[in-house]
């Protein structure tokens, strides 16, 4: 082996390419210094240490988001860094920024240790910032399984609750089932694509471009599609698609609270980065089955995600299975992409909008959350408006993005993926999507009665409620944040209506 | 020659794998994945992947399944119950299992693939070089996130295990 | 010399993933069901390193290196997660373990 | 000033009444009265003086008011001498009312509102008077029915005006129902409405015919003049103030129907003339009947209304008559003369007998039962003199002004058709016959109550005007002496000839002689009904028959209207919003519950979701579907 | 003055939504108070504007005052983009005068939470100005959005009997009829091949090159749908008197006087130039629909009401019911009488909904059984009641007459029978509220009105109440007594688009 192979390969493992994820890794294990060097007393820089890191690696992805890397492919292959990648990097450091900052909030209330917890978040974004830049069925897996891996423990953080470790168990199992099909799937299609006997095989057949090229090559290979559709499974149990989303509501309300929200945003739209760089690229010649399956999904996840959660009462699994209509509207958007050019600018709006408003709710669901994280009923919201206008305004804006009313950013982001969809022709979902958007008013409506309609008057024989969390300036401020950019981008998008353009 | 070797490992496998399953004590359930793993191994030995076998024997029997073992053990879980299956779960299960064999039979059947006979192929996993070769320049980025993984699950399962001073007393 | 031919592995591999999957239906103790998902891993491994032999690539053998590891981290934390769960419930039958639902 | 600028002063000075009355003068009664008063001598001054003005104040001049496309809706005059005949019957009867209520009116709480409902009457009135067109006639119409439904229910804390003016209301409606659609008819059929256009079009026989459009126009003046079956809400309108019942349930409002036949005389088909002759004729008999057994003095006077409503309807209906002119005939539209005619006449005597009984009422201290009065010949006399010759003007007494236009009914009724001719006749004697059964039991015997006992004489604002119009009513039927500026309308009078006026002038004579001569024998001065007592049956029939119009209508209201309302109101609340509604929210909630229920909350359960996602890839991959 | 210095549309947009925020930010109550009769006057005062000038500004494509502003979405053909036309023109001017009306009547009604009230009513003002000075079908639809959640939220707070049953119900039925038109009009967008939002640019693409008679066919049945419900077209009305009948009055006034016309409007602007061939296929089913459900069974529905705020909703479904007839009829005029008709319905449901309001502050029911003789110790309220009856009943001198005579006349050439049923709903409108009106105010004093009388001393209308009540009573009568004032503007927008079909038929 001569020293120029490896020159070459080092030259093009351009480690500056993925600086934003190498800071995380870096500012993780700060952390982690931080804890050993500093005593207990002053462990409250822990999360200050992490909101900063995260301020400067935002800050750092969007000083360099038109950087030269920017349509080329680096570590041989293995990553390709896009605009949407770019989009995708400050999407998850947005969510991890929230994430962390609601873990302050939760985390105040348990006795669990902290830095771990931050730690995890920032090494599971980095993973998922390499997940939504991958174009390697090798790399997909190891960065799919860090996040997952992650999660798993994040999801079981609260030990001390049963329910939470029962969440953990019921994700791990399910995780771990998915990860398999996933892999199966992966093995599939590196076996097919590698066959010396069929046209078009490849030596690369983990890299997505020789692998589309393979598959265009071979349009209906059975065992490429049965690798298809394991894939698409694993990427179905992420992002919550039916049938695979039935531990959404169980885990969502056994995880922390930041974890749930972190679950529902940053999981979820990894997922949907994947999902959408597989379905254009590499399995485009597929579109006999991908169109079928895709638009299965879309209109049962649409479906089943609003009616389930009309009767819920538990917010958290409330939210949980709102999220699985949200992922179906995406989905929607996802079945149009391939003909649709507005089609991905529309769902990446439209998961920036879900951030937004997501975590506008579960900021409020943070706070009003007691010691016992699982336990967050509708009837605790009563009066809110009255004792915390703030918080009631933040989650009345939040929940109204969400249910997609203007001049709200939710409303913006189905509309664009409606129109999406119209112009893919995908009729019948559009009526599914609309009876959908229609059905959820009612849960959506419910919880903004709880808040504000309902015993202004606390009458003596409510039930007891958790005592609720003072919010803090720093919370506050993001909070505000939140609903003001909701509120603004519905109406006013400025320069970012530019990212919906047909690309 | 190669192929009743093929044939003796294979059985092991699927005859060990379908112990696993079907075993009502967990014990004697994790002894039957340990020589599912061998069989495993046989034939990875078969596909001249004699790295890859040792290494599964090593973690997989050597670490994992001790892992399981050790739990097991430690848990003192009473691994005798029957499986107590109702008429709906029986059902269910009987589905499944049908299911499940239709899908390997669709992939037996129309998932033929030609492929050339293995002595014409040169077997590049034999050797330990291009492992090191490949895992140090071409996938040095996953090898790096797999660090991380380990570090994360590490600090997982401390967080998960470890009592900690601030914790109240347990019941 | 006669040798079994990439389908006779493909088809072994594939029924053991599909024992293991029937297992993770079937059995109600935790620790089974982790043995079963790690017999699909394996499953997985197995029909890798066959596709990666014939197909004369290394990119299957390295990826059992990942499969591996990870198959070995996954179990340390689902582990971790059961042994705190029996100290909480003192069960790890999952049909018992439905305290999360509606 | 021009003729337009007069005319819109008579159009337009009780508008400015109305409305200054309304923003300013809602508590200044007196001045109030003084405002609408001011405003209907300048109707009255103006009008006379286009009226009294000849060819060089007949005029038609237009404004648009509404275009949208093709369709352009004008308010415009069309001044004639039919109009110019209205308006001086609208501005004397209007002056006179108006100083009549001065004085009846004196002590009401609410006099402005009154005044400012004569105001806007006398607009509305004045309205329909000059429209050119059937749209703004339409307009004007609908305001006269707002005025009535105003007056009617003066005094709206008694239930019954409140009553009677919702059902004087809804009775026009009922037929402008009908008047609506005859008019939009009639504009996609000939493309205008404009009267003046419609006789060009008419004039070069490009008019579209149809038997569908005069009927339905006839539909509106069925509401407005009371015809059957719609008549039922003029006797109920007697509970509005006196003077009202005078200026507008007698002289004038109820004559607009008959003002807007003559008016869209042209549209006229045969076969919608016989309807019209026969709902007339039909309307004059009954309520001649149904007068007959009426005790109240106001009722009494309404139906006489009614019946001569009738008279004017029936002698529209009986149409054209061909006269001898030289050696050839032409066709005359002796109908419209004969109806204006009565209409004239009509209008003096019966505003003069209404106002009379509003001396009588006001006198007796709002005592209206006739059985309770008695002697007030001496008590009121000059009510007694000026009542008396508005009686006999009614039942035709020779040389007084009844006497005139009856014949010419009479007459047209003979020439055409001899059916109508003997109802008519009939009818004649039943007016007869029951005013002088008022006249005789009002004014003649003893006083029979307290309040008869003390009557008196009103002030002069109430004596005046019943004597202007008595003069009217005794000269007015002498065409000879109106101005010639009438003579578009009068030279349609049908005048008969020869043997034919023998027969008419004896027939005549002896209806009004008969019932005259039968009333006063039969009735006495007493305080019981003579007939109600002698043959209690016929009066229980004709009493029956009163009321039967009535107790339909209110059969159809209590069990057919409201039990459908409710029905459908029934299939509203509890069908549709219940059932189906919240049916279907129902069913929704309940999938909602059983998608819940599908989170057991067991591992292995939720396995099988996996499971099945794979079946469904798996069919998807190998496109079983 | 016929050039201001800004843009008055936009300001007449603004104004209210800028005084809501400064109440949002936490303005006190007393500056509060002022500070909303600006932000409800101002848009009177520039709507009067516009109105008064409208005939003197140049036009530009079809449209007065246009001006446009970008959001960020140019390149989806979405941007802010103002004007007037003849058919926008009334709407606009409506919104400000009832907005204006309601404004007063809330800022007096001395409301629990009163700023909170206030701001969500300006907002609704906001939306409402906008809804109609949009040219843009995108801004179209999110002002009207923006104007509706607020109903929603009022209803829900200061709702009365049955108010959490009546909000849902309503948030249900307008967001499904929202989306409904959404997807109506998103296809529009897609299917014209224009890939624009606005207004002009869809008419010069559709003109250039209409869309096919089926996808018109389709578009129009989506608009219809979802308008209809919007305007509570018989069966999927429910929501209205439910609503209307919980709803405070500020906000039943808004809602039902002038929001509810978006679903009409939208017909007309955006359905009737655009889709012709979908008005041929639907009209027949539309008017069926109108006249039958709306107009007779609502009509008797209504007879049968013994509630009064039930009546005036039910009554508000019913005068939908000519509104759709006029569309069906489809010509200048019917589709001119629609317009007229939308101004004069929405100043007298304000109106009836403010009057009906106050007749309950004085006698503590809303049941007609329990009132009687209120005339007698309010004569000023009888007396603005009875004008507002009759308007609502289509007495000449109102506005509404003129939108129902065109209408029939408009009617008449499409169907005669259709016509002559509508024309009896005329009747029938006189019956209920002409009843209504006797059993509350006239007759003698019931014994119930007589001890609620005695508790609570009864007046005449208080000047807050009088003054935004005679507002509106004289806008109607203005425009009753001369139509011209929109029907110009009317006719000089819908005769040439309707002669360019004509023309584009043959």
């Amino acid at each position: 082996m001569d020293i120029t192979v490896l020159q070459n390969f080092a030259a093009n493992n351009l480690w500056g390419a993925i600086m934003p994820e190498i800071m995380l890794g870096v500012l993780a294990l700060a952390l982690l210094v931080i804890e050993l060097l500093f005593p207990k007393q002053q462990h409250q820089m822990v999360p200050l240490a992490a909101l900063v890191g995260l301020l400067c690696v935002l800050g750092n992805v969007l000083a360099t988001f038109h950087n030269p890397h920017v349509g080329t492919e680096t570590f041989n292959g293995l990553l390709r860094h896009t605009r949407d990648g770019q989009i995708m990097r400050v999407f998850f450091l947005l969510a991890a920024l929230m994430v962390c900052l609601l873990a302050r909030v939760s985390l105040a209330k348990q006795t669990m240790p902290r830095v771990e917890f931050y730690h995890i978040v920032l090494v599971v974004t980095a993973g998922m910032m390499l997940l939504a830049q991958s174009n390697n069925l090798l790399l997909l897996f190891v960065a799919l399984e860090t996040v997952t891996i992650g999660l798993y423990i994040l999801v079981s953080y609260y030990r001390n609750n049963s329910l939470t470790l029962e969440a953990g168990l019921k994700y791990l199992v399910m995780g771990a089932l998915s990860s398999s099909l996933l892999l199966f799937g992966i093995v599939l299609l590196y076996g097919v694509a590698g066959n010396a006997a069929l046209p078009g095989h490849t030596a690369q057949a983990m890299h997505y471009g020789q692998l589309a090229s393979f598959l265009a090559a071979n349009p209906h290979n059975f065992l490429a599609s049965i690798g298809i559709v394991l894939v698409l499974s694993g990427v179905a149990f992420k992002i919550g698609a039916f049938p695979f989303q039935i531990w959404v509501p169980d885990v969502y309300q056994g995880a922390p609270t930041p974890v749930t929200a972190f679950l529902a945003v940053s999981s979820k739209a990894v997922g949907f980065a994947v999902l959408l760089s597989l379905s254009l690229t590499v399995f485009a010649s597929y579109g006999w089955l991908l169109m079928p399956v895709l638009t299965f999904f879309a209109g049962a996840t649409l479906l089943f995600g609003n009616i389930a959660a009309l009767t819920q009462h538990n917010v958290k699994r409330l939210i949980g299975l709102s999220g699985v209509s949200h992922a179906g509207f995406l989905l929607l958007g996802v079945a149009a992409a391939s003909r649709a050019p507005m089609a991905v600018g529309s769902i990446y709006f439209y998961l920036f909008a879900y951030l937004l408003a997501s975590f506008a709710v579960f900021g409020v669901m943070t706070h009003l959350a007691g010691a016992n994280d699982t336990d967050q009923e509708l009837d605790h919201y009563a009066g809110l408006a009255k004792t915390n206008p703030f918080l009631a305004l933040v989650l009345a804006v939040g929940l109204g993005s969400l249910a997609g009313i203007p001049p709200l950013v939710g409303f913006m982001g189905k509309l664009f993926i409606f129109i999406s969809a119209f112009q893919a022709g995908l009729y019948g979902l559009i009526a599914v999507a609309v009876v959908g958007v229609v059905i959820s008013i009612y849960y959506y409506f419910g919880w903004i009665k709880a808040a504000f309609f309902e015993t202004w008057a606390t009458s003596p024989d409510a039930p007891a409620k958790p005592a609720r969390t003072p919010v803090d300036l720093v919370t506050g401020i993001a909070l505000g944040a939140l609903a003001l950019s909701t509120v603004v981008l519905g109406f006013y998008q400025g320069p970012l209506g530019a990212w919906l353009t047909p690309r | 020659m190669a192929s009743i070797l093929f044939l003796l490992f294979s059985t092991l496998t699927v005859l060990c794998a379908v112990g696993v399953v079907v075993n009502k004590n967990a014990v004697n359930a994790a002894g039957c994945l340990l020589l599912c793993l061998v069989g495993v191994a046989g034939l990875f030995v078969q596909l001249d992947a004699y790295l890859l076998a040792f290494i599964l024997l090593l973690v997989y029997a050597g670490a994992v399944v001790a892992l399981f073992l050790f739990i097991i053990m430690l848990l003192d879980v009473q691994g005798r119950q029957s499986f107590g299956f109702s008429g709906i779960t029986t059902f269910a299960g009987l589905m499944a299992f049908a299911l499940l064999l239709t899908g390997l039979g669709t992939i037996a059947v129309k998932g033929h693939l030609d492929a050339p006979r293995l002595n014409r192929l040169a077997a590049e996993g034999a050797n330990l070089k291009p492992y090191a070769q490949q895992l140090f320049t071409t996938y040095l980025l996953p090898v790096q996130i797999i660090g991380f993984l380990l570090l994360i699950a590490m600090l997982g399962v401390i967080v998960l295990s470890k009592k900690h001073a601030t914790e109240e007393p347990a019941k | 010399m006669m040798t079994a031919s990439l389908n006779e592995y493909v088809i072994i591999s594939s029924l053991l993933f599909v024992i293991g999957f029937f297992g993770v239906l079937l059995r109600r103790n935790t620790l089974v069901v982790f043995m079963c998902l790690e017999l699909m891993l394996i499953a997985s491994t197995l029909a890798l390193v066959a596709f990666s032999r014939f197909n004369a690539t290394m990119d299957g053998n390295i990826f059992v290196f990942f499969i591996l590891t990870v198959a070995a981290a996954e179990v340390a934390v689902g582990l971790a997660i059961i042994v705190a769960l029996f100290r909480k419930r003192q069960t790890v039958q999952i049909d018992q373990l439905d305290s999360l639902k509606n | 000033m021009t003729p337009v600028a007069l005319a819109l002063t008579v159009l337009l000075a009780p508008l400015g009444s109305a409305a200054v009355i309304a923003l300013f003068l809602r508590r200044q009664g007196t001045l109030a009265s003084a405002v609408s008063l001011a405003a209907a001598l300048a109707v009255a001054v103006a009008g006379l003086g286009l009226a009294l003005g000849g060819d060089a104040y007949r005029f038609s001049a237009s404004a648009e008011w509404l275009k949208l496309g093709s369709f352009s809706l004008s308010l415009g005059f069309k001044f004639d001498d039919l109009a110019a005949l209205m308006l001086s019957i609208v501005g004397i009867v209007g002056v006179c009312v108006h100083v009549f209520s001065l004085g009846y009116m004196h002590d009401d709480e609410a006099k402005a509102r009154y005044f400012g409902g004569l105001s806007i009457f006398m607009f509305s009135m004045l309205g329909i008077v000059f429209a050119d067109n059937l749209f703004m006639m339409f307009i004007f119409w609908e305001l006269v029915g707002f005025s009535s439904y105003l007056l009617i229910n003066h005094w709206h804390e008694r239930p019954a005006p409140a009553a009677a003016s919702k059902k004087a209301f809804i009775a026009n409606r009922v037929g402008d129902f009908g008047f609506l659609l005859g008019i939009v008819m009639c504009y996609w059929a000939n493309h205008t409405v404009n009267l003046s256009e419609l006789d060009a079009l008419a004039a070069k026989d490009g008019l579209v015919f149809s038997a569908l459009i005069p009927l339905l126009l006839f539909c509106g003046a069925v509401g407005k003049s009371a015809q059957l079956p719609l008549q039922v809400w003029l006797p109920d309108a007697m509970e509005g103030p006196t003077p009202v019942s005078a200026l507008i349930h007698a002289a004038t409002m109820v004559a607009a129907g008959i003002y807007m036949l003559c008016r869209i005389n042209v549209l006229m088909v045969p076969d919608a003339l016989t309807v019209i002759m026969w709902t007339g004729t039909a309307t004059a008999l009954y309520a001649a009947l149904c007068a007959i057994v009426q005790s109240d003095i106001k009722k009494i006077l309404a139906y006489s209304t009614l019946s001569q409503l009738g008279y004017m309807v029936a002698a529209f209906g009986l149409g054209s008559l061909a006269v001898a002119h030289g050696d050839h005939s032409h066709m005359v539209a002796a109908g419209v003369g004969a109806a204006m005619f009565h209409l004239t006449t009509h209008a003096f005597f019966k505003a003069l007998m209404f106002l009379g009984s509003g001396s009588v009422i006001h006198g007796c201290h709002h005592e209206q039962d006739i059985f309770k009065m008695g002697g007030l010949k001496t008590k009121m006399p000059l009510t007694f003199a000026t009542f008396t010759l508005g009686v006999l003007a009614i039942i035709g007494f020779p040389f007084l002004a009844g006497f005139f236009s009856k014949d010419a009914i009479l007459y047209l009724a003979y020439a055409k058709n001899t059916p109508v001719f003997a109802l008519l006749a009939l009818t004649a004697v039943l007016t007869s016959f029951y005013m002088v059964r008022l006249w005789k039991i009002t004014f003649l015997g003893a006083p029979r109550s307290d309040a008869a006992s003390h009557a008196h004489e009103g002030g002069l604002t109430l004596t005046l005007p019943l004597v202007v119009l008595a003069i009217l009513s005794v000269f007015g039927g002498y065409t000879a002496l109106y101005p010639k500026v009438f003579s578009e309308v009068f030279v349609l009078i049908p005048i008969a000839h020869g043997t034919d006026h023998m027969v008419i002038l004896i027939t005549s004579v002896a209806v009004t002689v008969i019932g005259a001569a039968a009333a006063l024998v039969f009735y006495k001065s007493a305080a019981t009904d003579s007939l109600g007592a002698k043959s209690p049956g016929l009066f229980g029939a004709l009493t029956a028959l009163q009321f039967s119009f009535d107790r339909g209508y209110d059969y159809y209201v209590a069990k057919v209207q409201q039990r459908f309302a409710l029905f459908l109101n029934f299939l509203e609340q509890i069908f549709l919003a219940g059932l189906i509604v919240r049916g279907l929210a129902g069913i929704v909630g309940l999938v909602g519950l059983g998608a819940r229920g599908l989170h057991v909350g067991r591992l292995n359960v939720y396995l099988y979701w996996f499971l099945l996602g794979l079946v469904i890839l798996w069919i998807y991959a190998n496109e079983i579907f | 003055m016929i050039n201001l210095p800004f843009d008055p549309l936009l300001v007449a947009i603004l104004a209210p939504l800028a005084v809501a925020l400064a109440i949002a930010c936490g303005l006190p109550k007393r500056f509060s108070v002022k500070l909303a009769y600006v932000g409800f006057g101002l848009p009177l005062l520039l709507a009067l504007h516009v109105w008064f000038y409208y005939a003197a500004v140049p036009e530009t494509s079809g449209y007065a005052f246009l001006t446009s502003y970008s959001t960020g979405l140019d390149a989806l053909g979405i941007g802010l983009k103002l004007g007037l036309n003849g058919i926008s023109l009334p709407l606009f001017v409506l919104a400000g005068i009832v907005g204006f009306a309601a404004g007063l009547y809330a800022i007096q009604s001395g409301a629990e939470r009163l700023k909170i009230y206030l701001m969500l009513l300006l907002v609704m003002q906001g939306g409402l100005m906008g809804v109609f000075a949009s040219v843009d079908i995108f801004f179209f639809y999110f002002f009207h959005e923006l104007a509706l959640i607020p109903t929603f939220i009022m209803v829900g707070i200061w709702g009365g009997r049955d108010r959490n049953y009546a909000a849902m119900k309503l948030t249900i039925y307008l967001t499904a009829g929202a989306m409904l038109s959404l997807v109506g009009l998103i296809a529009l967008y897609v299917k014209s091949g224009a890939n624009s939002f606005d207004l002009i640019e869809l008419r010069r693409v559709l003109a250039a090159q209409p869309l096919g008679d089926t996808v018109q066919q389709n578009i129009f049945g989506l608009l219809a749908l979802g308008f209809g419900i919007l305007v509570s077209i018989w069966p999927l009305h429910t929501w209205a008197p439910l609503g209307y009948g919980a709803a405070p009055s500020s906000a039943a006034m808004l809602h039902a006087g002038v929001l509810k016309k978006f679903g009409l409007y939208g017909l007309i602007q955006i359905a009737l130039p655009l889709l012709p061939a979908g008005l041929v296929h639907w009209s027949h089913p539309i008017a069926w629909l109108a006249v039958i459900g709306n107009v007779l069974v609502i009509g008797f529905v209504t007879i049968a009401q013994r509630d009064l705020k039930q009546m005036v909703g039910y009554s508000s479904v019913m005068h939908m019911g000519y509104a759709f007839l006029g569309i069906a009829a489809g010509s200048t005029l019917g589709v001119g009488g629609v317009v007229l008709l939308m101004v004069a319905h929405g100043l007298s449901v304000a109106l009836m909904f403010l009057l009906s309001t106050s007749v309950y502050h004085r006698t503590h029911t809303f049941a007609l059984d329990e009132m009687g003789g209120l005339a007698q110790k309010a004569p000023v309220l009888a007396a603005l009641f009875v004008a507002a009856t009759f308007a609502g009943i289509g007495l000449p001198g109102f506005a509404n007459f003129w939108g129902e005579l065109t209408i029939f006349v408009a009617l008449w050439k499409f169907s005669p029978l259709i016509t002559a049923l509508a024309v009896a709903g005329v009747v029938i409108s006189a019956i209920y509220g002409l009843r209504a009106a006797a059993a509350v105010f006239f007759g003698p004093v019931t014994p119930e009105f007589a001890k609620v009388a005695a508790a609570n001393p009864v007046t005449d209308l208080r000047w807050s109440e009088r003054l935004p009540a005679l507002i509106l009573l004289a806008a109607l009568m203005f425009v009753g007594f001369w139509p011209k004032s929109l029907s110009t503007a009317l006719d000089a927008t819908l005769a040439p688009a309707s002669a360019a079909q004509v023309a584009a038929a043959k």
